[in-house]
């Protein structure tokens, strides 16, 4: 934690409020970056905290309230150029990359050409001074590979790189312009916007500690994420909850994180026994019930099948890009974790699974039925296997459709004529997961994050699936969210439903499976048996 | 944050749709997505000032000669509609449709009867629906690419089967009979329009189908892991395309009597114009058949009445752009910028 | 080979050694046809009161439109009320602009350059509603060969018309005497309209009645290549082709298109065009001496009121004035006998109270 | 895991872009980006075959000829290639062209002379641009209806300002000159559309303006955060988009020695055949310079060959069509699957 020294906000937040129709999304909100420090801005799911940086940024104007940076006091930041021009740069959760471009065009379009609009550009000096800012930032990437190959893990730094980059530019090493007053700094107030959802938890530190040193050069940090793990590098902390300023704090000391997140969901919780996190109450164990049974009974994967016998999922010499002949079985009733480092194939199986990716050999049997070629997601969904991707961008949900219509996209049939049906199928998704609002005619791309993937848990499960494959489901998702999702996934593998789960964060293998395994170069090296299943066996295998 | 589904741009509301009706009928259904009807309020302003304006307007039997000579366009329109929804572009229907004309009347000019003209137009014309359908979706060509080729490609068999020459000879009866005729006050071929754009709402609003290619449309990818046959679903699309351009053609050579080898390429854009005007209606930012044929009525019975009160000759593509570009204006956002292509 | 004699013409019988007298010939084929005014002469009372359409093939083409405008000419002089619908250059929009023609409460349509076989459910409408039809420039009545009728086809009662195959014959003389017997001719044709068809049973066979010259097959092509690959294919023809020195084009607009790629290659010098229309364009091409150095004209406005006057003798029910086209003169135009005011040609003499008197007596 | 940029297509082969050269010349440049040169082989395949079929296939004249004509192609080309870069589609070129050339001849038929028609013609061009870009950024209409909203209108315009006729009246000799005119062993027209495209090449290959162009069109939303003004990047693509077709305007006017009210429409597919032939050439999967100036030769040497020998005349399309077809399907899968607009 950095010393605290008095000194001039970099930028204060004047009771701005923003609303969107009917919707109050910031209520008052008021807010003090400090330059040095690095402040967390913690809220579940919708609970403004996008919208806040949005107004930071220069994306939205506010409604009401005022900003005050560099000693003006101004009614928005204008532009995200303008506010960028100000020396406002936000690192946003998606990688700011264009694959269809270079790494070093990539840099360019955020950084300058070094060029007059119509100048010629100088390639070769503009490529060599990429790479020396990515080398100082330590960040493995080339300046002349196409953006597309970027690794997932690498995608963050580089995001950095370009958003702060001008303060490891070439005459100055890093943290030589060190100065806590940040007046002549290019970035004073740099916004990082969950950024590390999407890296692999092992890969966090290395940029936590890139953010601690940006910051040490003066800079302004607002950290935004629902890792509470990451509140350790945190200086000050600001919980929103519906729109409003529910909690803040300044340096030491702490609360607890089971407090914070008190605060952020606004209601009683009942702590769990141990390091479990805590559960919400209400939403009770029926909830897969009241689902399975509003749903046509015809449709439900696996009631065909005998879930007694034998193991549910057998694979068989598995081969993909990364994968080099994986075998495993699993049964029902199962909660199997999967872990492993980038590159191991862990990334690579859900989607061989769910049929996205092609086989490159391999078979999988599952439920008696045995698929040999990459299984199209149809066949693996015939077959009873259910999955939800990871991306829940481009491949969870459509966007432009209700909520309606996301929840019955994979049985679209079962429905035909039968709008009651629909209704009650769909309400008890919302309800039983919790949606909000709770309105199935809504658009889909109109829900927050979290939202939206209650959305899609309750499309998939109410399948019924024999066995359920699910890649990050807690991606970005809050706390409150996110037990919401371990319940269910629960409930589920008691009802028999076998769960492979993947995860970026160990502690949740650790937390809910009953047995993990541990992936490496493509092939399985262990398997952890409940009883030895902790945070310490995990990371210590699949860094092995 | 995730910003998965924040545009930089304000979002537009979202919009409240159906209700819970338990029983569905087809009556409500159409009354059901009932929101943005912009347009159909242009179409009644101008058939008032028109029927005010001229004695000639408001007559049954120019109402009959509006009808007619749209049904054409609608059955284009309906052509062009199906790439539209899942997220293609077909370039070819114009080619496609004087293609198929000239085919019908060089058949018929060989003694080929309506029994074997009237299906041979339709199915080849599912034919090259599924020839593009194929070309995007497994060759993986772009599908304004792959079309725009297929129907310059069309263009030279046209020339060719025609010999340069306007052919009319042994056209059917039955064929003349179809694209000419009436039964009852409609004329035939507004019948089979009419029928068409029922069978496509229904299709379109009320079956598995219909939804699945609008999902197709709204992302690929996700209805590809919710386990729909995306490749499958797009080439269906083509093909129905294809099919309701061979339907438009039937009628083509039925009004006209005759096959024109410059016939055709100069459908394309009105048919697309319809289509988009129809973006603004109904269901606001989708495709949708309710909009399409409210579109193509605004198009015709602003030609028709300016036609009536005898604007010169070019006041006619101006009013055409000026509604287009007014229409898409004054609606709602989804409107604007709903998705064409890719 | 070729002989770039000017078209000036030198009045000296000048035989070209081969027994002919190409001067005369020359002189002949730019007469003016027929010679007088051989329209009707017998009265015929125009009804009062009477709506008549005229339906342009496309009103952005010259010879589309000004039939059209001296039918609105013709009629505002019998107290007529006359409406031009643009037919758009389509079938289909020729076929909607019929139909709003009876929604107007048209008593006669007249079709200009409009294939009536296309437009046959405008035609059935307008059929139904007891309107009369009549067309011109399709070359289907007197003097020109009457084509059989596919059977069920609705076809207008009367054409009027140049006698086309007449006006082939005399752009074939001026050819054969403007090169003194050695032409040869690159014919190109569009099998698309009647009126052209039968302008080729004139001109092809008087060009091979020439036995000093040579001509090529037809080349056919389409209305919609005249934009796009018409000109280029004609240059590649031109240049694969050096022989060739005149060049025959079925009506002006395509001709204009072949003059500016010839000229835009440097093939300008190399043929002479000749064609048939009396667009404005053309007669400017003949004028300037760009490539273009004869145009069969022929009178437009006399069309419409042709047009005009045979409608009325069908409303009347008298007899039709034979033949259909009464007597609508053409000539072929070149340097020497191109009007002096721009813009299209018209016959030198007044038929146009000629017309009116008959109406209106 | 996430992987945020996962499609349900394997990833093409990462692919090397810019060069590494300390001082980079145009040349360089040009010689840099070169992978897929599979158009220029069948280029070279036809210019052999159609050598020794006919010996007036390589003579000066020929040559010069196929290039001249192919000026107003190539600038329309250009025209279209900025909308496609930006990731929008342009459908009012074809009527756009049309209208200048109608507007030229009218000015020149007015009396003015080429000091106020040339600039007229290309000026009220980039305003047409100007417009569409505002239309589609600032008010939010998807591109597709704008500019064929502001197309059809156009169409109007045209057709009044012609008065239904070809104008061909004191077209000034400035403009003939230049649309016919040679200088050296070259066409001024050739000589211009040469420079064109290489000031075009240098302004995309080689400015932070050109660069941002492509930006915006790989994705918007990641241009914008960049601090990239991509309404106004894409507001200034339809600007030039429309100073190019009033270039080509120019040389039409001059090349026809006359404005025809019927002119122009045919120009649009023709220019978007190229534009995609473009891309499988060069920078495979970008609209680029290089491969559009190859695909206009390649459509032109094809059908200067095929006339040369003699073909009938609708051989011609369906060589054009075919390859289209052949050269996006051979090309590699970028090339087949660039995005075209939206
Ligand atoms: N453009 C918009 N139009 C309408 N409503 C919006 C818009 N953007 C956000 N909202 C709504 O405003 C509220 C706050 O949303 P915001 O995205 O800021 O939440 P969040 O805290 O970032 O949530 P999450 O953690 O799920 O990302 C939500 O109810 C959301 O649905
Ligand atoms: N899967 C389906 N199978 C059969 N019919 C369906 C299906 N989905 C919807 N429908 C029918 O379509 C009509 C409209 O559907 P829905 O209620 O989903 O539309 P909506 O909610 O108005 O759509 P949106 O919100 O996207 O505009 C309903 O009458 C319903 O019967
Ligand atoms: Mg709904
Ligand atoms: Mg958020």
């Amino acid at each position: 934690m950095a010393l605290r020294t008095v000194s001039t906000p970099t930028m204060s937040l004047d009771r701005i409020t923003k609303r969107f129709g009917d919707l109050v999304a910031l209520n008052q909100v008021s807010l003090d970056l400090e330059p040095g420090q690095i402040h967390a801005l913690l809220g579940s799911n919708g609970s403004g905290k996008s919208t806040l940086v949005k107004i930071m940024s220069g994306v939205y104007a506010p409604d009401a309230g005022a900003i005050e940076f560099s000693s003006a006091r101004l009614g928005g930041m204008g532009s995200p150029a303008e506010a960028a021009a100000r020396g406002v740069r936000v690192v946003h959760q998606e990688a700011p990359l264009i694959d269809t471009l270079s790494v070093t065009e990539a840099v360019a379009i955020f950084r300058g050409f070094g060029a007059a609009q119509l100048g010629p550009i100088a390639w070769g000096r503009l490529r060599r001074q990429v790479q020396r800012l990515l080398d100082r930032m330590d960040v493995p990437v080339s300046a002349a590979q196409q953006c597309s190959t970027v690794q997932p893990a690498d995608r963050a730094g580089l995001a950095l790189a370009i958003v702060v980059g001008d303060l490891f530019d070439d005459n100055a090493a890093p943290g030589a312009r060190a100065d806590p007053g940040g007046g002549g700094l290019p970035v004073k107030l740099l916004i990082v916007d969950e950024v590390t959802a999407a890296i692999p938890e092992s890969e966090t530190q290395r940029h936590l500690d890139r953010l601690r040193s940006v910051a040490d050069m003066g800079v302004a940090i607002v950290m935004v994420t629902h890792r509470l793990g990451e509140l350790e590098i945190a200086d000050d902390i600001t919980v929103l909850r519906a729109g409003s300023v529910v909690y803040r704090e300044a340096g030491a000391p702490r609360r607890p994180n089971s407090e914070l997140v008190a605060e952020m969901v606004g209601q009683p919780l009942v702590v769990g026994p141990g390091d479990t996190p805590p559960t919400r109450s209400g939403a009770g164990p029926d909830r897969l019930t009241s689902l399975w049974n509003a749903a046509p009974v015809q449709r439900t994967l696996s009631s065909a099948q005998d879930r007694s016998s034998g193991p549910v999922i057998r694979v068989e010499n598995l081969r993909g890009a990364e994968l080099h002949g994986l075998a495993f079985r699993a049964e029902a009733g199962e909660i199997v974790g999967f872990a492993g480092l980038r590159g191991s194939g862990v990334e690579e199986l859900p989607r061989l699974l769910s049929g996205d990716d092609p086989w490159l050999a391999g078979q999988v049997e599952i439920g008696g039925k045995i698929l040999t070629k990459g299984g199209r997601p149809r066949a693996m969904l015939d077959a009873g296997l259910a999955a939800i991707p990871a991306d829940r961008l481009r491949a969870g949900g459509v966007a432009s459709l209700s909520v309606n219509e996301n929840v019955i996209l994979p049985s679209l049939g079962e429905y035909w004529h039968k709008p009651s049906l629909r209704q009650r199928v769909v309400n008890s998704v919302i309800q039983a997961f919790d949606v909000r609002p709770p309105k199935a005619e809504n658009l889909f791309g109109g829900l927050s994050g979290g939202n939206q993937q209650k959305v899609l848990l309750g499309k998939w499960l109410l399948l019924h699936p024999s066995v359920l494959v699910l890649d990050d489901p807690t991606y970005g998702v809050d706390p409150g969210a996110r037990e919401t999702i371990f319940d269910a996934v629960a409930d589920a593998a008691r009802r028999g439903v076998c769960v492979l789960f993947f995860s970026t964060e160990p502690e949740q293998l650790v937390r809910i499976c009953n047995r993990v395994l541990v992936l490496r170069s493509g092939e399985l090296v262990t398997e952890i048996p409940r009883s030895e299943l902790t945070l310490e066996t995990v990371i210590e295998w699949s860094y092995q | 944050m995730t910003i998965e589904t924040e545009s930089t741009l304000p979002e537009p509301e979202p919009t409240v749709s159906s209700t819970g009706e338990s029983r569905p009928s087809l009556w409500r259904a159409v009354l059901a997505g009932g929101r943005s009807f912009g347009t159909v309020a242009i179409l009644i302003v101008l058939i008032v000032v028109f029927a005010l304006s001229t004695d000639a307007f408001l007559t049954l039997r120019n109402v009959q000669n509006v009808l007619i000579v749209q049904t054409i366009t609608a059955l284009m329109t309906f052509g062009v509609m199906f790439p539209l929804i899942v997220g293609e572009f077909d370039l070819s229907v114009g080619y496609l449709i004087g293609f198929l004309a000239v085919l019908g009347a060089f058949l018929a000019g060989h003694g080929q009867g309506a029994l074997v003209v009237i299906p041979a137009m339709i199915l080849l014309g599912g034919v090259v629906g599924l020839i593009n359908g194929l070309l995007t979706q497994k060759v993986g060509i772009s599908s304004f690419i792959a079309t725009l080729g297929v129907g310059i490609v069309l263009q030279g068999f046209t020339q060719g089967a025609s010999g340069g020459k306007v052919l009319f000879n042994g056209i059917p009866s039955v064929v003349t009979k179809i694209g000419g005729g009436y039964a009852g006050p409609l004329a035939i071929s507004v019948w089979i329009a009419i029928g068409f754009a029922i069978v496509l709402f229904y299709v379109l609003e009320q079956t598995p189908l219909g939804r699945s290619w609008y999902a197709v449309g709204g992302s690929e990818r996700v209805s590809f892991l919710a386990g729909l046959r995306t490749a499958r679903l797009k080439i269906a699309a083509f093909t129905v395309s294809g099919l309701m351009v061979g339907v438009a053609s039937v009628l083509a050579l039925g009004q006209s009597g005759s096959a024109n080898p410059g016939f055709g390429p100069d459908l394309l854009l009105p048919a697309y114009a319809a289509a988009f005007l129809g973006v603004t209606t109904y269901r606001a930012g989708r495709y949708n058949v309710i909009g399409s044929v409210v579109g193509i009525l605004l198009l015709a019975v602003g030609f028709n009445g300016l036609s009536l009160l005898g604007v010169p000759f070019w006041v006619q593509p101006i009013f055409n752009g000026g509604v287009l570009l007014v229409a898409v204006i004054v609606a709602r956002a989804e409107a604007r910028k709903v998705k064409v292509g890719t | 080979s070729s002989s770039k004699t000017s078209t000036g013409g030198s009045g000296n019988g000048d035989t070209g050694g081969s027994g002919t007298d190409y001067s005369a010939m020359l002189d002949k084929a730019r007469e003016m046809v027929p010679a007088t005014f051989t329209g009707p002469t017998t009265p015929a009372k125009a009804p009062s009161g009477k709506k008549i359409a005229a339906i342009t093939c496309y009103s952005i083409l010259e010879g589309c439109v000004i039939p059209a405008n001296g039918i609105a000419k013709a009629a505002t002089a019998i107290g007529w009320q006359a409406r031009t619908f643009d037919g758009g250059g389509t079938p289909t929009t020729q076929n909607t602009q019929i139909l709003n023609a009876v929604s107007w409460g048209a008593d006669v349509i007249a079709l200009i350059a409009i294939t009536p076989s296309a437009v046959q459910t405008g035609l059935a409408a307008a059929k139904k509603a007891g309107a009369l039809i009549v067309s011109g420039s399709s070359g289907t009545s007197s003097p020109n060969a009457v084509p059989a009728a596919a059977a069920g086809q609705i076809l207008p009662a009367v054409d009027v018309s140049p006698d086309y195959k007449s006006l082939g014959e005399h752009l074939a003389n001026w050819i054969i005497a403007d090169s003194k017997g050695k032409a040869n001719v690159a014919v190109y044709g569009d099998k698309e309209f009647d009126s052209i068809n039968a302008q080729e049973t004139g001109i092809v066979p008087a060009l091979k009645a020439c036995t000093t010259c040579k001509s090529s097959d037809v080349q056919y092509f389409t209305a919609t290549q005249i934009a796009s690959s018409l000109g280029p294919q004609t240059v590649n023809y031109v240049r694969t082709h050096p022989d060739v020195d005149y060049l025959y084009s079925a009506f002006d607009p395509p001709a204009a298109a072949q003059v500016q790629a010839l000229q835009t290659a440097g093939l300008g010098k190399n043929v002479k065009i000749v064609s048939a229309l009396g667009n404005a364009q053309n007669l400017q091409f003949v004028k300037a001496g760009q490539v273009q150095a004869a145009d069969a004209a022929y009178d437009n406005i006399y069309m419409g009121f042709a047009m005009v006057d045979q409608s009325i003798r069908l409303l009347n029910k008298q007899p039709l004035i034979a033949p259909a086209g009464e007597g609508l003169p053409f000539q072929v135009l070149d340097k020497t006998n191109l009007p002096t005011k721009e813009g299209s040609w018209t016959a030198p003499y007044d038929y146009q109270s000629k017309f009116i008197a008959l109406w209106k007596s």
